[in-house]
Protein backbone atom coordinates (compact mmCIF):
# COMPACT_ATOMS: atom_id res chain seq x y z
CA UNK A 1 0.00 0.00 0.00
CA UNK A 2 2.88 2.33 0.81
CA UNK A 3 4.43 1.59 -2.57
CA UNK A 4 1.15 2.46 -4.25
CA UNK A 5 1.03 5.77 -2.40
CA UNK A 6 4.62 6.50 -3.44
CA UNK A 7 3.80 5.85 -7.09
CA UNK A 8 0.74 8.10 -6.86
CA UNK A 9 2.83 10.88 -5.32
CA UNK A 10 5.45 10.62 -8.03
CA UNK A 11 2.85 10.66 -10.82
CA UNK A 12 1.14 13.72 -9.32
CA UNK A 13 4.41 15.52 -8.82
CA UNK A 14 5.49 14.72 -12.38
CA UNK A 15 2.22 16.07 -13.73
CA UNK A 16 2.62 19.26 -11.72
CA UNK A 17 6.20 19.67 -12.97
CA UNK A 18 4.98 19.07 -16.53
CA UNK A 19 2.40 21.79 -16.00
CA UNK A 20 5.00 24.30 -14.96
CA UNK A 21 6.65 24.04 -18.38
CA UNK A 22 3.90 26.24 -19.82
CA UNK A 23 4.39 29.04 -17.32
CA UNK A 24 5.75 32.37 -18.54
CA UNK A 25 9.23 33.20 -17.34
CA UNK A 26 9.60 34.80 -13.93
CA UNK A 27 9.24 38.55 -14.20
CA UNK A 28 8.29 38.44 -17.86
CA UNK A 29 6.69 41.81 -18.70
CA UNK A 30 4.78 40.38 -21.66
CA UNK A 31 2.99 37.61 -19.81
CA UNK A 32 -0.82 37.93 -19.67
CA UNK A 33 -0.78 38.60 -15.95
CA UNK A 34 1.53 41.56 -16.36
CA UNK A 35 0.66 43.00 -19.77
CA UNK A 36 -2.98 42.03 -20.01
CA UNK A 37 -4.75 39.97 -22.65
CA UNK A 38 -4.43 41.65 -26.07
CA UNK A 39 -7.56 43.55 -27.01
CA UNK A 40 -8.89 44.02 -23.49
CA UNK A 41 -6.86 46.96 -22.29
CA UNK A 42 -4.28 47.12 -19.52
CA UNK A 43 -4.22 44.47 -16.83
CA UNK A 44 -5.00 45.02 -13.18
CA UNK A 45 -1.39 44.68 -12.08
CA UNK A 46 -0.40 47.40 -14.53
CA UNK A 47 -3.02 49.62 -12.96
CA UNK A 48 -1.66 48.95 -9.49
CA UNK A 49 1.91 49.61 -10.55
CA UNK A 50 1.19 52.90 -12.26
CA UNK A 51 -1.72 54.36 -10.31
CA UNK A 52 -1.18 53.40 -6.68
CA UNK A 53 0.99 56.36 -5.85
CA UNK A 54 -1.42 58.80 -7.54
CA UNK A 55 -4.41 57.29 -5.78
CA UNK A 56 -3.15 57.10 -2.25
CA UNK A 57 0.41 58.48 -1.94
CA UNK A 58 1.66 55.14 -0.62
CA UNK A 59 4.97 54.02 -2.15
CA UNK A 60 4.65 50.38 -1.08
CA UNK A 61 1.93 49.10 -3.34
CA UNK A 62 1.53 45.84 -1.45
CA UNK A 63 0.25 47.74 1.55
CA UNK A 64 -2.08 49.77 -0.65
CA UNK A 65 -3.49 46.64 -2.28
CA UNK A 66 -3.91 44.91 1.08
CA UNK A 67 -5.47 47.70 3.05
CA UNK A 68 -7.25 49.74 0.44
CA UNK A 69 -8.05 48.03 -2.86
CA UNK A 70 -8.61 44.68 -1.17
CA UNK A 71 -9.90 46.03 2.11
CA UNK A 72 -12.63 43.43 2.55
CA UNK A 73 -10.12 40.63 2.13
CA UNK A 74 -7.80 41.91 4.83
CA UNK A 75 -10.67 42.64 7.17
CA UNK A 76 -11.93 39.11 7.00
CA UNK A 77 -8.41 37.73 7.31
CA UNK A 78 -8.27 39.58 10.59
CA UNK A 79 -11.61 38.07 11.50
CA UNK A 80 -10.18 34.63 10.68
CA UNK A 81 -7.33 35.21 13.13
CA UNK A 82 -9.83 36.41 15.70
CA UNK A 83 -11.90 33.28 15.11
CA UNK A 84 -8.81 31.15 15.63
CA UNK A 85 -8.28 32.79 19.00
CA UNK A 86 -11.91 32.24 19.89
CA UNK A 87 -11.68 28.59 18.84
CA UNK A 88 -8.62 28.06 21.05
CA UNK A 89 -10.50 29.72 23.88
CA UNK A 90 -13.61 27.61 23.33
CA UNK A 91 -11.74 24.32 23.09
CA UNK A 92 -9.09 24.65 25.77
CA UNK A 93 -10.11 27.19 28.35
CA UNK A 94 -11.10 25.81 31.75
CA UNK A 95 -13.18 28.55 33.25
CA UNK A 96 -13.99 27.44 36.78
CA UNK A 97 -12.27 25.26 39.30
CA UNK A 98 -9.53 23.94 37.10
CA UNK A 99 -8.72 20.32 36.53
CA UNK A 100 -8.40 17.89 39.38
CA UNK A 101 -4.80 17.45 40.44
CA UNK A 102 -3.60 14.07 39.31
CA UNK A 103 -5.99 13.66 36.44
CA UNK A 104 -4.92 16.68 34.42
CA UNK A 105 -2.31 16.87 31.78
CA UNK A 106 0.31 18.26 34.13
CA UNK A 107 0.44 15.34 36.52
CA UNK A 108 3.68 14.03 35.07
CA UNK A 109 5.53 17.26 35.76
CA UNK A 110 7.08 16.92 39.15
CA UNK A 111 9.38 19.87 38.74
CA UNK A 112 9.00 23.36 40.07
CA UNK A 113 7.55 25.60 37.42
CA UNK A 114 8.95 28.90 38.62
CA UNK A 115 12.40 29.16 37.11
CA UNK A 116 15.17 26.72 36.63
CA UNK A 117 17.74 27.87 39.13
CA UNK A 118 19.49 31.14 39.67
CA UNK A 119 21.91 31.12 36.76
CA UNK A 120 19.13 30.53 34.26
CA UNK A 121 17.10 33.36 35.69
CA UNK A 122 20.03 35.73 35.73
CA UNK A 123 21.41 35.10 32.24
CA UNK A 124 18.25 34.51 30.25
CA UNK A 125 16.27 36.99 32.33
CA UNK A 126 18.80 39.76 31.80
CA UNK A 127 18.99 39.12 28.07
CA UNK A 128 15.23 39.18 27.76
CA UNK A 129 15.04 42.33 29.85
CA UNK A 130 17.38 43.96 27.35
CA UNK A 131 15.69 42.51 24.29
CA UNK A 132 11.98 42.93 24.94
CA UNK A 133 11.84 46.75 24.76
CA UNK A 134 13.87 46.67 21.56
CA UNK A 135 11.59 44.06 20.02
CA UNK A 136 8.51 46.08 20.94
CA UNK A 137 9.99 49.27 19.55
CA UNK A 138 10.95 47.47 16.35
CA UNK A 139 7.45 46.03 16.00
CA UNK A 140 5.95 49.50 16.33
CA UNK A 141 8.34 50.63 13.60
CA UNK A 142 7.20 47.75 11.40
CA UNK A 143 3.55 48.64 11.93
CA UNK A 144 3.99 52.33 11.29
CA UNK A 145 6.46 52.01 8.44
CA UNK A 146 4.37 49.63 6.37
CA UNK A 147 3.66 52.38 3.86
CA UNK A 148 7.30 52.70 2.85
CA UNK A 149 8.93 49.32 3.38
CA UNK A 150 7.75 45.72 3.80
CA UNK A 151 5.75 45.24 6.91
CA UNK A 152 2.42 46.26 8.26
CA UNK A 153 -0.16 45.21 10.74
CA UNK A 154 0.19 41.44 10.52
CA UNK A 155 3.96 41.29 10.75
CA UNK A 156 4.28 43.96 13.40
CA UNK A 157 1.48 42.40 15.42
CA UNK A 158 3.14 39.01 15.32
CA UNK A 159 6.46 40.48 16.45
CA UNK A 160 4.73 42.39 19.26
CA UNK A 161 2.94 39.24 20.36
CA UNK A 162 6.23 37.35 20.23
CA UNK A 163 7.74 39.86 22.63
CA UNK A 164 5.01 39.08 25.18
CA UNK A 165 5.60 35.37 24.61
CA UNK A 166 9.30 35.95 25.23
CA UNK A 167 8.45 37.68 28.49
CA UNK A 168 6.27 34.73 29.48
CA UNK A 169 9.11 32.33 28.73
CA UNK A 170 11.75 34.40 30.50
CA UNK A 171 9.76 34.60 33.72
CA UNK A 172 6.62 32.51 33.90
CA UNK A 173 3.09 32.62 32.63
CA UNK A 174 1.67 34.12 35.81
CA UNK A 175 4.01 37.12 35.73
CA UNK A 176 3.18 37.87 32.12
CA UNK A 177 -0.54 37.50 32.77
CA UNK A 178 -0.20 40.05 35.56
CA UNK A 179 0.94 42.54 32.94
CA UNK A 180 -1.26 41.52 30.05
CA UNK A 181 -4.27 39.86 31.60
CA UNK A 182 -6.85 37.77 29.86
CA UNK A 183 -9.47 40.47 30.07
CA UNK A 184 -7.09 42.93 28.47
CA UNK A 185 -6.00 40.80 25.55
CA UNK A 186 -9.45 39.58 24.74
CA UNK A 187 -10.83 43.10 24.71
CA UNK A 188 -7.82 44.27 22.70
CA UNK A 189 -8.62 41.65 20.07
CA UNK A 190 -12.17 42.93 19.81
CA UNK A 191 -11.03 46.55 19.72
CA UNK A 192 -8.77 45.81 16.77
CA UNK A 193 -11.62 44.48 14.65
CA UNK A 194 -13.83 47.34 15.80
CA UNK A 195 -11.23 49.84 14.60
CA UNK A 196 -11.11 48.19 11.20
CA UNK A 197 -14.86 47.94 10.83
CA UNK A 198 -15.22 51.43 12.27
CA UNK A 199 -13.32 52.90 9.35
CA UNK A 200 -15.66 51.04 7.03
CA UNK A 201 -18.82 52.18 8.77
CA UNK A 202 -17.53 55.74 9.04
CA UNK A 203 -17.14 55.93 5.31
CA UNK A 204 -20.60 54.45 4.98
CA UNK A 205 -22.05 57.17 7.20
CA UNK A 206 -20.47 59.73 4.92
CA UNK A 207 -22.53 58.36 2.00
CA UNK A 208 -19.89 56.24 0.30
CA UNK A 209 -19.25 52.54 0.08
CA UNK A 210 -17.95 50.43 2.94
CA UNK A 211 -14.17 50.92 3.34
CA UNK A 212 -13.97 53.66 0.74
CA UNK A 213 -11.52 55.83 2.58
CA UNK A 214 -11.34 58.79 0.25
CA UNK A 215 -14.40 60.40 1.80
CA UNK A 216 -12.80 60.43 5.23
CA UNK A 217 -10.95 63.68 4.52
CA UNK A 218 -13.84 65.51 6.15
CA UNK A 219 -13.15 63.64 9.38
CA UNK A 220 -9.37 63.32 9.25
CA UNK A 221 -8.94 66.93 8.07
CA UNK A 222 -6.37 66.09 5.42
CA UNK A 223 -5.73 67.95 2.19
CA UNK A 224 -7.21 65.82 -0.53
CA UNK A 225 -8.68 62.31 -0.58
CA UNK A 226 -5.29 60.74 -1.32
CA UNK A 227 -3.84 61.61 2.06
CA UNK A 228 -7.11 60.51 3.68
CA UNK A 229 -6.65 57.09 2.11
CA UNK A 230 -3.07 56.94 3.31
CA UNK A 231 -3.94 57.86 6.88
CA UNK A 232 -6.90 55.48 6.95
CA UNK A 233 -4.59 52.69 5.86
CA UNK A 234 -2.39 53.44 8.85
CA UNK A 235 -5.39 53.31 11.16
CA UNK A 236 -6.53 50.04 9.67
CA UNK A 237 -3.04 48.56 10.11
CA UNK A 238 -3.09 49.56 13.77
CA UNK A 239 -6.40 47.74 14.18
CA UNK A 240 -4.99 44.60 12.54
CA UNK A 241 -1.92 44.83 14.75
CA UNK A 242 -4.06 45.00 17.92
CA UNK A 243 -5.99 41.88 16.98
CA UNK A 244 -2.95 39.89 15.89
CA UNK A 245 -0.94 40.79 18.99
CA UNK A 246 -3.73 39.86 21.34
CA UNK A 247 -4.62 36.63 19.58
CA UNK A 248 -0.98 35.46 19.35
CA UNK A 249 -0.55 35.89 23.08
CA UNK A 250 -3.95 34.34 23.79
CA UNK A 251 -3.09 31.25 21.74
CA UNK A 252 0.25 30.91 23.50
CA UNK A 253 -1.22 31.33 26.97
CA UNK A 254 -4.03 28.86 26.37
CA UNK A 255 -1.84 26.28 24.64
CA UNK A 256 1.05 26.29 27.06
CA UNK A 257 -1.06 26.10 30.21
CA UNK A 258 -3.65 23.74 28.67
CA UNK A 259 -6.36 26.33 29.21
CA UNK A 260 -5.84 26.69 32.94
CA UNK A 261 -4.66 30.26 33.08
CA UNK A 262 -5.19 30.74 36.82
CA UNK A 263 -2.95 28.00 38.16
CA UNK A 264 -1.64 26.27 35.06
CA UNK A 265 2.09 25.89 34.66
CA UNK A 266 3.07 27.50 31.40
CA UNK A 267 6.00 26.58 29.27
CA UNK B 1 38.34 49.24 -6.26
CA UNK B 2 38.07 51.41 -3.23
CA UNK B 3 39.48 50.89 0.23
CA UNK B 4 36.03 50.06 1.63
CA UNK B 5 35.56 47.24 -0.86
CA UNK B 6 38.92 45.76 0.10
CA UNK B 7 38.07 45.89 3.81
CA UNK B 8 34.64 44.38 3.11
CA UNK B 9 36.09 41.51 1.09
CA UNK B 10 38.67 40.77 3.77
CA UNK B 11 36.03 40.81 6.52
CA UNK B 12 33.69 38.54 4.57
CA UNK B 13 36.47 36.09 3.75
CA UNK B 14 37.52 35.88 7.40
CA UNK B 15 33.89 35.38 8.32
CA UNK B 16 33.55 32.54 5.82
CA UNK B 17 36.67 30.95 7.31
CA UNK B 18 35.10 30.99 10.77
CA UNK B 19 31.86 29.62 9.32
CA UNK B 20 33.88 26.78 7.86
CA UNK B 21 35.41 26.13 11.28
CA UNK B 22 31.99 26.04 12.92
CA UNK B 23 30.67 23.71 10.23
CA UNK B 24 33.57 21.29 10.62
CA UNK B 25 33.17 21.45 14.37
CA UNK B 26 29.50 20.62 14.34
CA UNK B 27 30.12 17.72 12.00
CA UNK B 28 33.21 16.17 13.56
CA UNK B 29 33.15 16.72 17.29
CA UNK B 30 32.33 13.78 19.46
CA UNK B 31 29.83 14.84 22.06
CA UNK B 32 27.06 17.35 22.45
CA UNK B 33 28.92 19.90 24.56
CA UNK B 34 31.88 20.29 22.23
CA UNK B 35 29.58 20.56 19.24
CA UNK B 36 27.72 23.28 21.10
CA UNK B 37 31.01 25.04 21.71
CA UNK B 38 31.83 25.11 18.01
CA UNK B 39 28.34 26.22 17.09
CA UNK B 40 27.97 28.96 19.66
CA UNK B 41 31.33 30.65 19.25
CA UNK B 42 32.10 30.19 15.57
CA UNK B 43 28.69 31.10 14.26
CA UNK B 44 28.34 34.23 16.34
CA UNK B 45 31.71 35.66 15.37
CA UNK B 46 31.46 34.78 11.72
CA UNK B 47 27.97 36.18 11.18
CA UNK B 48 29.17 39.31 12.95
CA UNK B 49 32.11 39.60 10.57
CA UNK B 50 30.05 39.00 7.42
CA UNK B 51 27.38 41.51 8.42
CA UNK B 52 29.96 44.14 9.30
CA UNK B 53 31.66 43.46 5.97
CA UNK B 54 28.45 44.29 4.14
CA UNK B 55 28.10 47.36 6.32
CA UNK B 56 31.57 48.55 5.35
CA UNK B 57 30.79 47.97 1.69
CA UNK B 58 27.77 50.26 2.00
CA UNK B 59 30.15 53.10 2.85
CA UNK B 60 31.01 53.23 -0.88
CA UNK B 61 27.67 54.96 -1.49
CA UNK B 62 28.31 57.57 1.16
CA UNK B 63 28.94 61.12 -0.01
CA UNK B 64 27.73 63.58 2.59
CA UNK B 65 25.61 63.54 5.72
CA UNK B 66 22.84 65.65 4.22
CA UNK B 67 22.37 63.53 1.10
CA UNK B 68 23.20 59.95 1.99
CA UNK B 69 21.68 59.43 5.44
CA UNK B 70 19.76 56.34 4.19
CA UNK B 71 23.14 54.65 3.80
CA UNK B 72 23.94 55.45 7.39
CA UNK B 73 20.56 54.05 8.40
CA UNK B 74 21.34 50.77 6.63
CA UNK B 75 24.72 50.58 8.35
CA UNK B 76 23.06 51.29 11.69
CA UNK B 77 20.59 48.47 11.09
CA UNK B 78 23.37 46.08 10.13
CA UNK B 79 25.18 46.97 13.36
CA UNK B 80 21.91 46.40 15.20
CA UNK B 81 21.58 42.91 13.69
CA UNK B 82 25.17 42.16 14.71
CA UNK B 83 24.47 43.38 18.23
CA UNK B 84 21.37 41.21 18.51
CA UNK B 85 23.17 38.15 17.26
CA UNK B 86 25.98 38.92 19.70
CA UNK B 87 23.41 39.09 22.48
CA UNK B 88 20.98 36.31 21.62
CA UNK B 89 23.17 33.57 20.21
CA UNK B 90 25.29 32.98 23.35
CA UNK B 91 22.18 33.20 25.51
CA UNK B 92 20.41 30.59 23.42
CA UNK B 93 23.54 28.45 23.56
CA UNK B 94 23.62 28.77 27.33
CA UNK B 95 19.95 27.90 27.71
CA UNK B 96 20.27 24.88 25.43
CA UNK B 97 23.44 23.68 27.15
CA UNK B 98 21.78 24.02 30.53
CA UNK B 99 18.73 22.09 29.42
CA UNK B 100 20.95 19.46 27.83
CA UNK B 101 22.68 18.95 31.16
CA UNK B 102 19.35 18.63 32.92
CA UNK B 103 18.11 16.33 30.22
CA UNK B 104 20.79 13.85 31.20
CA UNK B 105 23.31 14.10 28.38
CA UNK B 106 26.65 12.95 29.71
CA UNK B 107 29.77 14.81 28.61
CA UNK B 108 32.46 12.65 27.08
CA UNK B 109 35.21 12.66 29.68
CA UNK B 110 38.81 11.75 29.13
CA UNK B 111 38.72 8.41 30.92
CA UNK B 112 35.69 7.30 28.97
CA UNK B 113 38.05 6.53 26.13
CA UNK B 114 39.15 2.90 25.96
CA UNK B 115 42.81 3.59 25.20
CA UNK B 116 43.91 5.10 28.51
CA UNK B 117 47.56 4.61 29.19
CA UNK B 118 49.35 4.55 32.52
CA UNK B 119 50.39 8.16 32.30
CA UNK B 120 46.84 9.40 32.06
CA UNK B 121 45.66 7.33 34.98
CA UNK B 122 48.04 9.21 37.23
CA UNK B 123 46.54 12.53 36.33
CA UNK B 124 43.78 14.04 38.50
CA UNK B 125 40.40 12.74 37.54
CA UNK B 126 37.87 15.29 36.32
CA UNK B 127 35.25 15.66 38.96
CA UNK B 128 31.90 14.34 37.87
CA UNK B 129 29.07 16.43 39.17
CA UNK B 130 25.72 15.04 40.13
CA UNK B 131 22.94 16.22 37.86
CA UNK B 132 20.86 18.84 39.51
CA UNK B 133 17.51 17.61 40.63
CA UNK C 1 20.77 34.21 -8.61
CA UNK C 2 19.41 30.96 -10.03
CA UNK C 3 22.28 29.04 -8.38
CA UNK C 4 21.14 30.30 -4.99
CA UNK C 5 17.52 29.35 -5.70
CA UNK C 6 18.47 25.84 -6.80
CA UNK C 7 20.42 25.16 -3.61
CA UNK C 8 17.57 26.62 -1.57
CA UNK C 9 15.03 24.36 -3.28
CA UNK C 10 17.18 21.31 -2.48
CA UNK C 11 17.30 22.39 1.16
CA UNK C 12 13.53 22.84 1.13
CA UNK C 13 12.94 19.28 -0.02
CA UNK C 14 15.46 17.92 2.50
CA UNK C 15 13.82 19.82 5.35
CA UNK C 16 10.34 18.64 4.37
CA UNK C 17 11.44 15.00 4.16
CA UNK C 18 13.32 15.20 7.47
CA UNK C 19 10.39 16.68 9.34
CA UNK C 20 8.28 13.78 8.16
CA UNK C 21 10.90 11.13 8.94
CA UNK C 22 11.70 12.12 12.51
CA UNK C 23 9.64 10.33 15.15
CA UNK C 24 10.33 12.79 17.95
CA UNK C 25 7.72 15.53 17.71
CA UNK C 26 9.88 18.19 19.35
CA UNK C 27 12.56 17.69 16.72
CA UNK C 28 9.93 17.59 14.00
CA UNK C 29 8.52 20.95 15.03
CA UNK C 30 11.99 22.49 15.08
CA UNK C 31 12.74 21.04 11.64
CA UNK C 32 9.50 22.56 10.46
CA UNK C 33 11.00 25.83 11.66
CA UNK C 34 13.92 25.19 9.32
CA UNK C 35 11.45 24.57 6.51
CA UNK C 36 9.95 27.98 7.06
CA UNK C 37 13.42 29.56 7.22
CA UNK C 38 14.23 28.18 3.79
CA UNK C 39 10.79 29.10 2.48
CA UNK C 40 11.32 32.67 3.64
CA UNK C 41 14.67 32.79 1.86
CA UNK C 42 12.98 31.54 -1.31
CA UNK C 43 10.26 34.18 -1.13
CA UNK C 44 12.95 36.79 -0.65
CA UNK C 45 14.95 35.46 -3.60
CA UNK C 46 11.81 35.67 -5.75
CA UNK C 47 11.35 39.29 -4.74
CA UNK C 48 8.11 38.81 -2.78
CA UNK C 49 9.36 40.80 0.14
CA UNK C 50 6.13 41.23 2.10
CA UNK C 51 5.37 37.52 1.96
CA UNK C 52 8.90 36.77 3.08
CA UNK C 53 8.48 39.11 6.01
CA UNK C 54 5.26 37.41 7.05
CA UNK C 55 6.89 34.01 6.74
CA UNK C 56 9.85 35.19 8.83
CA UNK C 57 7.66 36.60 11.55
CA UNK C 58 5.12 33.79 11.71
CA UNK C 59 7.21 30.78 10.77
CA UNK C 60 10.42 31.59 12.60
CA UNK C 61 8.90 33.31 15.58
CA UNK C 62 5.63 32.05 16.84
CA UNK C 63 4.61 28.88 15.02
CA UNK C 64 7.57 26.92 16.43
CA UNK C 65 6.64 28.16 19.91
CA UNK C 66 3.02 27.10 19.39
CA UNK C 67 4.10 23.64 18.24
CA UNK C 68 6.40 23.23 21.23
CA UNK C 69 3.70 24.39 23.62
CA UNK C 70 1.34 21.84 22.10
CA UNK C 71 3.89 19.04 22.33
CA UNK C 72 4.52 20.05 25.94
CA UNK C 73 0.90 19.40 26.83
CA UNK C 74 0.51 16.21 24.82
CA UNK C 75 2.76 13.28 23.98
CA UNK C 76 6.25 13.78 22.65
CA UNK C 77 6.64 10.61 20.67
CA UNK C 78 4.73 10.15 17.45
CA UNK C 79 3.09 6.77 17.12
CA UNK C 80 3.44 6.25 13.39
CA UNK D 1 41.84 45.34 -11.54
CA UNK D 2 38.39 44.21 -12.43
CA UNK D 3 36.54 43.00 -9.36
CA UNK D 4 32.82 42.36 -9.37
CA UNK D 5 31.42 42.61 -5.87
CA UNK D 6 28.09 41.11 -6.95
CA UNK D 7 29.73 37.89 -8.11
CA UNK D 8 31.64 37.78 -4.87
CA UNK D 9 28.38 38.21 -2.95
CA UNK D 10 26.75 35.42 -4.90
CA UNK D 11 29.74 33.20 -4.17
CA UNK D 12 29.46 34.08 -0.48
CA UNK D 13 25.80 33.15 -0.44
CA UNK D 14 26.38 29.81 -2.11
CA UNK D 15 29.31 29.11 0.21
CA UNK D 16 27.07 29.82 3.21
CA UNK D 17 24.41 27.49 1.83
CA UNK D 18 27.02 24.79 1.30
CA UNK D 19 28.21 25.30 4.87
CA UNK D 20 24.65 24.63 5.97
CA UNK D 21 25.12 21.01 4.85
CA UNK D 22 27.02 19.90 7.99
CA UNK D 23 24.28 21.41 10.12
CA UNK D 24 21.71 19.55 8.05
CA UNK D 25 23.72 16.37 8.47
CA UNK D 26 23.61 16.88 12.24
CA UNK D 27 19.90 17.56 11.87
CA UNK D 28 19.37 14.26 10.12
CA UNK D 29 21.59 12.04 12.24
CA UNK D 30 21.84 13.90 15.52
CA UNK D 31 21.72 11.36 18.30
CA UNK D 32 19.57 13.47 20.59
CA UNK D 33 16.82 15.98 20.03
CA UNK D 34 18.87 18.81 21.43
CA UNK D 35 21.56 18.33 18.79
CA UNK D 36 18.87 19.03 16.25
CA UNK D 37 17.79 22.15 18.07
CA UNK D 38 21.37 23.45 18.06
CA UNK D 39 21.65 22.89 14.33
CA UNK D 40 18.35 24.70 13.78
CA UNK D 41 19.78 27.61 15.75
CA UNK D 42 22.83 27.65 13.47
CA UNK D 43 20.70 27.51 10.34
CA UNK D 44 18.61 30.41 11.60
CA UNK D 45 21.67 32.56 12.21
CA UNK D 46 23.02 31.74 8.75
CA UNK D 47 19.64 32.54 7.20
CA UNK D 48 19.75 36.06 8.61
CA UNK D 49 23.11 36.57 6.91
CA UNK D 50 21.85 35.07 3.64
CA UNK D 51 18.91 37.49 3.68
CA UNK D 52 21.33 40.39 3.76
CA UNK D 53 23.21 38.75 0.89
CA UNK D 54 20.05 38.41 -1.20
CA UNK D 55 19.29 42.05 -0.47
CA UNK D 56 22.74 43.02 -1.65
CA UNK D 57 22.21 41.04 -4.85
CA UNK D 58 18.96 42.88 -5.51
CA UNK D 59 20.63 46.17 -4.67
CA UNK D 60 17.98 46.88 -2.02
CA UNK D 61 19.80 46.24 1.24
CA UNK D 62 17.75 48.86 3.07
CA UNK D 63 14.63 46.80 2.44
CA UNK D 64 16.05 43.44 3.45
CA UNK D 65 17.80 44.44 6.67
CA UNK D 66 14.40 44.87 8.27
CA UNK D 67 13.51 41.25 8.20
CA UNK D 68 17.04 40.07 8.78
CA UNK D 69 16.59 41.96 12.04
CA UNK D 70 13.31 40.10 12.57
CA UNK D 71 15.12 36.82 12.01
CA UNK D 72 17.86 37.65 14.48
CA UNK D 73 15.27 38.56 17.09
CA UNK D 74 12.81 35.74 16.58
CA UNK D 75 15.24 32.88 16.06
CA UNK D 76 16.06 33.32 19.73
CA UNK D 77 12.46 32.70 20.78
CA UNK D 78 12.27 29.29 19.15
CA UNK D 79 15.51 28.10 20.72
CA UNK D 80 14.47 29.43 24.11
CA UNK D 81 11.11 27.66 23.85
CA UNK D 82 12.84 24.36 23.13
CA UNK D 83 15.22 24.91 26.04
CA UNK D 84 12.29 25.65 28.35
CA UNK D 85 10.56 22.51 27.13
CA UNK D 86 13.57 20.35 27.96
CA UNK D 87 13.86 22.04 31.35
CA UNK D 88 10.26 21.45 32.28
CA UNK D 89 9.96 17.81 31.29
CA UNK D 90 11.69 14.93 33.03
CA UNK D 91 14.93 13.67 31.47
CA UNK D 92 14.23 11.87 28.27
CA UNK D 93 17.18 9.57 27.98
CA UNK D 94 16.19 6.11 26.94
CA UNK D 95 12.46 6.79 26.68
CA UNK D 96 11.65 9.40 24.09
CA UNK D 97 13.67 11.79 22.05
CA UNK D 98 16.09 9.20 20.79
CA UNK D 99 15.26 8.58 17.22
CA UNK D 100 14.30 5.06 16.17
Amino acid sequence: MRLFALIAVFITGGLLLYGTADFPAKGDPHSPANAGVPGTGPSISQYFVTETYNDSKVPNMVTAVLADYRGYDTMFETVVIFAAGMAIFAILRVVKGGRNPGTGIHHRLDKDSSGNGDHYDIIVGTTCKLLIPVIQLFSLYVIAHGHYSPGGGFQGGVILGASFILYAMATNLKASLARFSEQRFMSLACIGILIYAGFGFLSQFLQKNFLEYGVLQKVLLTDGPEMARSHSMLGVEVGVAFTVTAIMFAIYANLSSAGDLENGKGL
Amino acid sequence: MSIFTIIAVVLICVGLLFFLGAAVGIMRFGDFYTRMHAAGKGDTLSSLLVLLGFGVYQLNNFQSFSESWPVLLVILKLIAISAFILLTSPTATHALMDSGWEDGIEPELKNDKPETNALEEDMPQPKQKEAQA
Amino acid sequence: MWQLETVLLIFLVVAALLSLKVKDLLSASMIFGMYSFVMCLLWAAMGAVDVAFTEAAVGAGVSAVFFIATVYNTKRRSSD
Amino acid sequence: MNFDFDSFTLFTGIALLVLMIPATYRLATGPTAIDRIVSINIIGTKSAVILVIIGSLFGRVEMFVDFALTYALLNFIGSLAAARYLHKTPPARGQVGEDE
